[in-house]
């Protein structure tokens, strides 16, 4: 509804303030911070940033076709719980990753069936099931965090190939395959159809089934996937690993230009969006800001970001 | 008799209790075009996505080329090659133009999209049809004229044995639907059948060879169109002769009460109009020509870079429809799905929408004089509904305008600027529509009438402006309009 | 006095592996109870901190196996780390007629008059971990001195391995009322061994994500850190995958928890950098809160603070643990 | 967009299905546990259900304009820390509640302003301020209680009215007023007209900024309110106070029949969605359920009762 008609210059312009915001901050960590601007502490920020921008990836899918998942968190606490298990009960990390994955993939496809064929909003079908899921990791893990993995598993989190943290790479291979998606297949093009307009595209004869179901299944899987890198990041199957991460995800994208309206965003400008969130964490722990003053800061660069994104869409719908 | 290309047998339809289609049974043959009329709400676009597949009737059958059609979905229609458009436009706002055309049927090279192809093959297709749009906008800013060329060429882009569409020409201005008859005698001539639903009766009678009447959901007569004439269509469609279309006037014009003077903005460059006490006053001109902007900018509903609006005589500044309703103004809009109607509300929330102060108390409502107020204008009108809640989308599209209309009426404004108010809406209530506004400007009112419908803009004004590209190219005076006129102003 | 002291003695005892006197205590209970007090039946309920807390989730343990034991029928209750939650359930309990309750309150004060309420219900109270004034016994964990401890064995490993001088990060939780006094307590427990040493980053990290995310961003900007105490041990492993992952690990470098977690213990045990740990048993806790209620409900309420032991786990005393 | 045609019937219909889980709770948990169908168990949870309950009156009018308020939960908690400080510093409770309401109401103001002149989308506006509000109540506080209040200031979280406890009476009224407001006045009609359609709205004449200006505000000063129940009946000002309370609100919301896509519910629903959450949760803690199967079964329970709303309706439409 009430979609405001934006021209191409604005489009340019918007992605244009996330990332002036995103330098003017670099700029300021670096002066202030000693340390801030090395290819180390870089590397560091983009692996803080990795987990959550897996997910990421297909939260953009799900918000483009107008859609929400609010239990990705607490799909990354099951993976990571489920996996941790998996593989203290001795099966081969490999198998339970792919396990994992599939789990994943399968509790995002149900996301696809309560969204579309019952017909559920979104929101308060993953609301559920982000409930339900959290409660599922509690009761298999008990509560107490399961650990030790076989050797080796932490290279998912840990290791470096080069000098590039291997969740990096994980995370540019999972962007690089949804801009692809989204940009160059037909399937992507759906993708924004269905959320511009869900029964124009039905009629054009879309299979919005399709399209909803594959959304929230790679959603899931995605989601899972990151579960899993952050198992291997922190060695131990934490239950409440996720908790609100939804929120940071959510955000991300959204700073990143997607309209949660639906039909509209690039998933190139989610990454600015997650390094900015990535960039003032990083820097504000650095320069030692308490935590209390963190939020408040946290806020203000959220609000100050969008807002000058709109205004200065204003602006340029005004000329 | 050449085979059937379509066949429709026995179709019923009901929504929720509410039956829209009754034992329905029609037939094309291949190349030919056959014209559906009916009033408002009489089924013609329940057919239309029973034939599509976008409803599922309750009973009957479809035929495609001597085979049953199974399961039928939209995208089953597409494959046995009915393209369609429909009478709601059904575009993909964020998308380009290239990227809606090609919506569905995209070009691809293994997974991946051929999207410069896809980008070059709709400027072609465009450019082939005599329209001047560029495939790499994004819909969104498109006019609503331009978006529906945009949906003929993207269907008639695909591989297609029928096409349907459901008043196409209703945005569209003359030379658009020029261009677009000549689409439809160009694909007849491939053979291919059209499905034309129209409340332009005149085109009826120009582009088809057999024309079938609905009313109430009921089949009435599947005749060929040249052994009838417009008075008898009228009457299979109405179930009763009508009078006199454009009825005439019977007050005298007074003095101006509303001048607004050189008018700018981002479309208007210097406009000025004057309007009299009791006058109908016509705007004409081409899509695009600013007639809509110029409305709304008396309306307040967009801001003003420079001019004056004088009211009575007395110089007023009006900044949002809030002070120009309360100044007396009303502007019926021309896209009553998105600027007019809360669809999803009842009648009565609907017609009283813009002037609740007058059934209100301190800010609370008074529901009886609510409903005292819906019940007058529905009955005033003859809005076909079955309850006061009932919800404004499931009206069809001639009801909804009415219910608009019946908001605007019910602010009692001085002023009233109706933008293409007969959109849409079939013989009968158009003719209640002039009939009304003839009864409002008898009771003192003013009116400023837009419209693309040449005869009726020359049948109801008093004068008539024309406006082309921002500008007010030429005034013409009710003696001595033509349409040749109108045109050589507008194109000016 | 004898409760309190023996409820003192006998974790640290078990601690040390000593499984006979584990079961003094309780063994003394149930003559009692086998004698004139019937605990089959009984219902009673337990409303925790928050059950994602590893700490809290092994005290339930404890409470429900001992419940189990005595044939009780025990209902326990995640507060979630919010107050109003436990409130609810005292209004649930009492509608229930309990015959006992047990609560480590997120709050103290705000808990008083449910506290009171279920008293005038005829429900006894005690207070575990925090006291709610007016319980009928109160079990604690001293969490300044909990603090303390660890503080203290990071400046001693200051003191002795990095003569006196030392770059160190604390992880806090000040979210959690109860949890500042302990944060303060780890910042004096250093100063009052090592007064030399330079703290040059205090943040909140309860877990082991917030745990790595800080530790990775503090060497960043202190690349030359040595000590960190925290105020879990989640955040403490978090904080060990993130100076291992960095290759910052050495014999200097100092890693210390609190809470005694099976995954700490483990860490401890390789021989690592993650240095110490203190143990102050909830399992055995919970056991205790159990008892320490069935005594209240024979002969009344217990005036005396009854003091959870607490014990420096490290290197020299890590071969006691399984 | 897309919102799907539901007829006078399935609106009725709609209404039903919460309803009639709401039933089949009780009786369930009256069959099978002591106690649950007291008239003092009953009160407990309206009691319990209250503070939540006050807030969704505001959530109730932002959701139907098409917005949302994620603040909410925060908003609760810089009330309740604020007026404890207020009133430990000396100042007289009732000055101090109405102080505490009007920073409510300012600051759901500036979240008219973000939505409304600045064009943000509302979740992440919200979000923002979420994030502000609770760093400023843990500064304000220092992360520590504040408690020691004025004698008699419990009555609004703890006292009774005859055998009504006062939260009850207090959401009560909230609800009143909110029903009288949005079925009675022409602002409520604007707010569903709002929600409907924005654009036909402002062309009707409706003064938008005013409606979503008086929205956000209402809901921010509710929120405040809210956070003053749970202070008294907590008697103790915790900074965490109503922390993620947001989405126990907003489920209770939507599922009491309000649409996310705005224009659509009606508010006397939404008590039956808070009491359908709160009977839940009540019975389940009295049938002492483990906190972990806890969130699995409210999770199915939210599940369900959706699922078979719009069920039903679609089964209503097919008719
Ligand atoms: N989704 C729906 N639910 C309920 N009733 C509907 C629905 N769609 C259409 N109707 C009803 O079916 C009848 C036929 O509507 P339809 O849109 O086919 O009319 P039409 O002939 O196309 O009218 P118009 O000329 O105004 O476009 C009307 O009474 C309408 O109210
Ligand atoms: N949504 C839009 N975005 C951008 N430009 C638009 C939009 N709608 C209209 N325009 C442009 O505004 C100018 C004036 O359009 P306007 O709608 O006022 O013309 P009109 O004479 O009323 O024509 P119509 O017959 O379409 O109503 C045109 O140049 C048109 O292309
Ligand atoms: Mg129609
Ligand atoms: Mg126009």
């Amino acid at each position: 509804m009430n979609k405001k008609g934006n021209g191409g210059v604005s489009k340019v312009l918007s992605q244009f303030a996330i990332l002036i915001a995103l330098i003017i901050l670099l700029i300021f960590f670096s002066v202030t911070t000693d340390g801030f601007l090395s290819t180390t502490n870089i590397f560091n920020i983009m692996r803080q940033v990795a987990v959550n921008g897996i997910a990421a990836v297909g939260m953009t899918m799900v918000i483009v076709t107008g859609g929400i998942d609010i239990s990705v968190g607490s799909m990354m606490g099951v993976a990571s719980v489920c996996c941790a298990t998996l593989m203290v009960r001795g099966m081969h990390p490999v198998l339970a990753v792919l396990l994992v994955l599939l789990l994943g993939l399968a509790i995002g496809t149900a996301h696809g069936c309560f969204v579309y064929d019952i017909g559920l909003p979104p929101m308060i079908a993953t609301l559920a099931t982000m409930s339900i899921l959290r409660g599922v990791t509690y009761i298999i893990s008990g509560g107490l965090p399961v650990y030790g993995f076989p050797e080796g598993f932490n290279v998912i989190g840990q290791g470096y190939i080069g000098p590039v943290p291997v969740p990096v790479i994980i995370m540019v291979i999972c962007f690089v395959i949804g801009w692809f998606i989204l940009e160059r297949t037909s399937f992507g093009r759906y993708v924004y159809g269905v959320g511009s307009n869900r029964e124009a595209s039905r009629l054009s004869g879309v299979n919005v089934r399709k399209v909803i179901y594959g959304v929230y299944g790679l959603c899931g899987m995605l989601a899972a996937m990151s579960g899993v890198v952050l198992l291997s990041r922190v060695n131990s199957g934490q239950p409440k690993a996720g908790e609100s991460y939804e929120m940071d995800i959510i955000t991300a994208v959204v700073l990143g230009g997607v309209s949660t309206n639906g039909g509209e965003g690039r998933i190139g400008n989610v990454i600015i969006g997650l390094l900015l969130m990535g960039v003032l964490l990083n820097g504000m722990v650095m320069m030692n800001i308490p935590d209390y003053y963190q939020r408040v800061v946290k806020g203000f660069v959220l609000l100050l970001a969008i807002s000058y994104d709109k205004l200065s869409q204003k602006r340029a719908n005004k000329k | 008799m050449a085979e059937k290309l379509l066949e429709l047998r026995h179709i019923s339809k009901k929504f929720s209790g509410v039956t829209a289609l009754e034992d329905v049974s029609i037939d094309i043959e291949p190349g030919e075009v056959l014209t559906l009329v009916g009033e408002n709400g009489a089924g013609k676009s329940t057919l239309i996505k029973v034939i599509t597949g976008a409803h599922h009737p309750t009973e009957g059958e479809l035929w495609f080329e001597g085979k049953k059609i199974e399961n039928n979905s939209p995208a089953k229609a597409k494959e046995l090659g009915i393209g369609v458009i429909y009478q709601e436009l059904n575009m993909m706002p964020t998308l380009t133009v290239a990227e809606n055309i090609f919506y569905g049927k995209e070009l691809k090279k293994g997974i991946m999209l051929r999207r410069k192809e896809m980008l070059e093959k709709s400027n072609e297709i465009i450019q082939e049809l005599g329209a001047n749009i560029d495939a790499s906008k994004r819909v969104s800013e498109l006019s609503i004229a331009e978006q529906q060329i945009v949906e003929i060429v993207k269907a008639v882009s695909e591989d297609i044995k029928l096409l349907i569409m459901d008043e196409p020409t209703a945005p569209l201005t003359n030379s658009e639907i020029e261009k677009m008859f000549d689409i439809v005698e160009r694909l007849r001539k491939r053979n291919v059948a059209i499905l034309y639903i129209s409340h332009r009766l005149e085109e009826v009678f120009r582009i088809s060879e057999r024309t079938v009447v609905l009313r109430d959901g009921k089949h009435v007569i599947t005749v060929p169109t040249r052994d009838i004439d417009r008075q008898m269509l009228i009457k299979y469609m109405v179930g009763r002769e009508l009078g006199q279309e454009y009825p005439a006037r019977t007050t005298e014009i007074g003095e101006v009460i509303l001048k607004a003077d050189h008018f700018v903005n981002e479309h208007l460059k210097d406009c000025s109009l004057e309007l009299k006490k009791g006058e109908i006053l016509g705007l004409a001109g081409l899509v695009g020509a600013g007639r809509t902007e110029m409305a709304r900018a008396i309306f307040g509903a967009d801001p003003l870079k420079s001019g004056e609006l004088t009211l009575h005589g007395k110089k007023v500044r009006i900044k949002s429809p809030e002070d120009a309703i309360s100044h007396g103004i009303g502007l019926i809009t021309e896209d009553r799905k998105n600027q007019g109607l809360l669809l999803n509300q009842g009648i009565d929330y609907n017609v009283s929408y813009a002037n609740l102060k007058s059934v209100c108390k301190f800010g609370v409502i008074n529901k009886k004089k609510e409903t005292q107020v819906t019940k007058k204008y529905v009955e005033a009108m003859d809005i076909k509904i079955h309850s006061m809640g009932q919800m404004a989308k499931t009206l069809s599209g001639g009801n909804q305008q009415k219910v608009v209309l019946g908001k605007w009426l019910a602010t009692n404004s001085e002023i009233l600027i109706f933008d293409e108010p007969t959109r849409g809406i079939d013989v009968g209530a158009k003719s209640e529509i002039y009939q009304l506004m003839r009864r409002l400007i008898e009771e003192g009112k003013s009116i400023i009438m837009i419209s693309s419908e040449m005869p009726e803009l020359i049948g109801m004004s008093d004068r008539i402006l024309v406006m082309h590209d921002g500008r007010i190219t030429g005034e013409i005076s009710d003696s001595e309009v033509t349409q040749e006129k109108i045109l050589e102003f507008a194109t000016r | 006095e004898d409760a309190s002291s023996q409820a003192k003695d006998t974790p640290k005892e078990t601690a040390q592996g000593e499984p006979p006197a584990a079961a003094e205590t309780p063994a003394d209970k149930n003559d009692a109870s086998n004698g004139e007090f019937k605990t089959e039946g009984l219902k009673i309920a337990y409303t925790c901190q928050d059950l994602t807390n590893t700490y809290f989730v092994e005290v339930s343990r404890g409470v429900q196996a001992r419940c189990d034991e005595l044939g009780i029928d025990v209902n326990i209750v995640d507060g979630k780390a919010d107050v109003a939650n436990q409130i609810t359930a005292f209004e649930n309990f009492i509608s229930q007629k309990l015959d006992g309750i047990i609560i480590s309150p997120i709050d103290e004060t705000a808990l008083v008059p449910s506290v009171k309420a279920a008293q005038d219900a005829g429900i006894p109270v005690i207070s575990g971990n925090q006291l709610v004034e007016g319980s009928d016994a109160f079990i604690t964990v001293p969490e300044y001195e909990y603090g303390f401890a660890i503080g203290e064995e990071a400046g001693k490993w200051i003191k002795e391995k990095l003569d006196g001088k030392a770059k160190v990060a604390i992880f806090d939780y000040p979210e959690l009322e109860s949890v500042i006094d302990r944060g303060n307590g780890i910042q004096e427990g250093i100063l009052s061994q090592a007064p030399d040493a330079d703290i040059v980053a205090r943040q909140s990290a309860n877990n082991a994500e917030k745990g790595m995310a800080n530790m990775e961003n503090i060497l960043q900007a202190n690349p030359d850190v040595e000590v960190l105490a925290c105020v879990n041990d989640a955040g403490a492993l978090g904080a060990y995958e993130a100076v291992m992952a960095a290759h910052k690990d050495s014999d200097r470098f100092f890693i210390g928890g609190l809470d005694a977690t099976d995954e700490a213990l483990n860490k401890i045990k390789e021989g690592g950098i993650y240095r110490a740990t203190v143990d102050i048993q909830p399992f055995e806790s919970g056991k205790l809160f159990v008892d320490t209620l069935i005594k209240v409900m024979q002969e009344g309420p217990i005036e005396e603070t009854i003091n959870i032991p607490m014990k420096v786990v490290n290197a020299s005393n890590i071969s006691d643990y399984k």
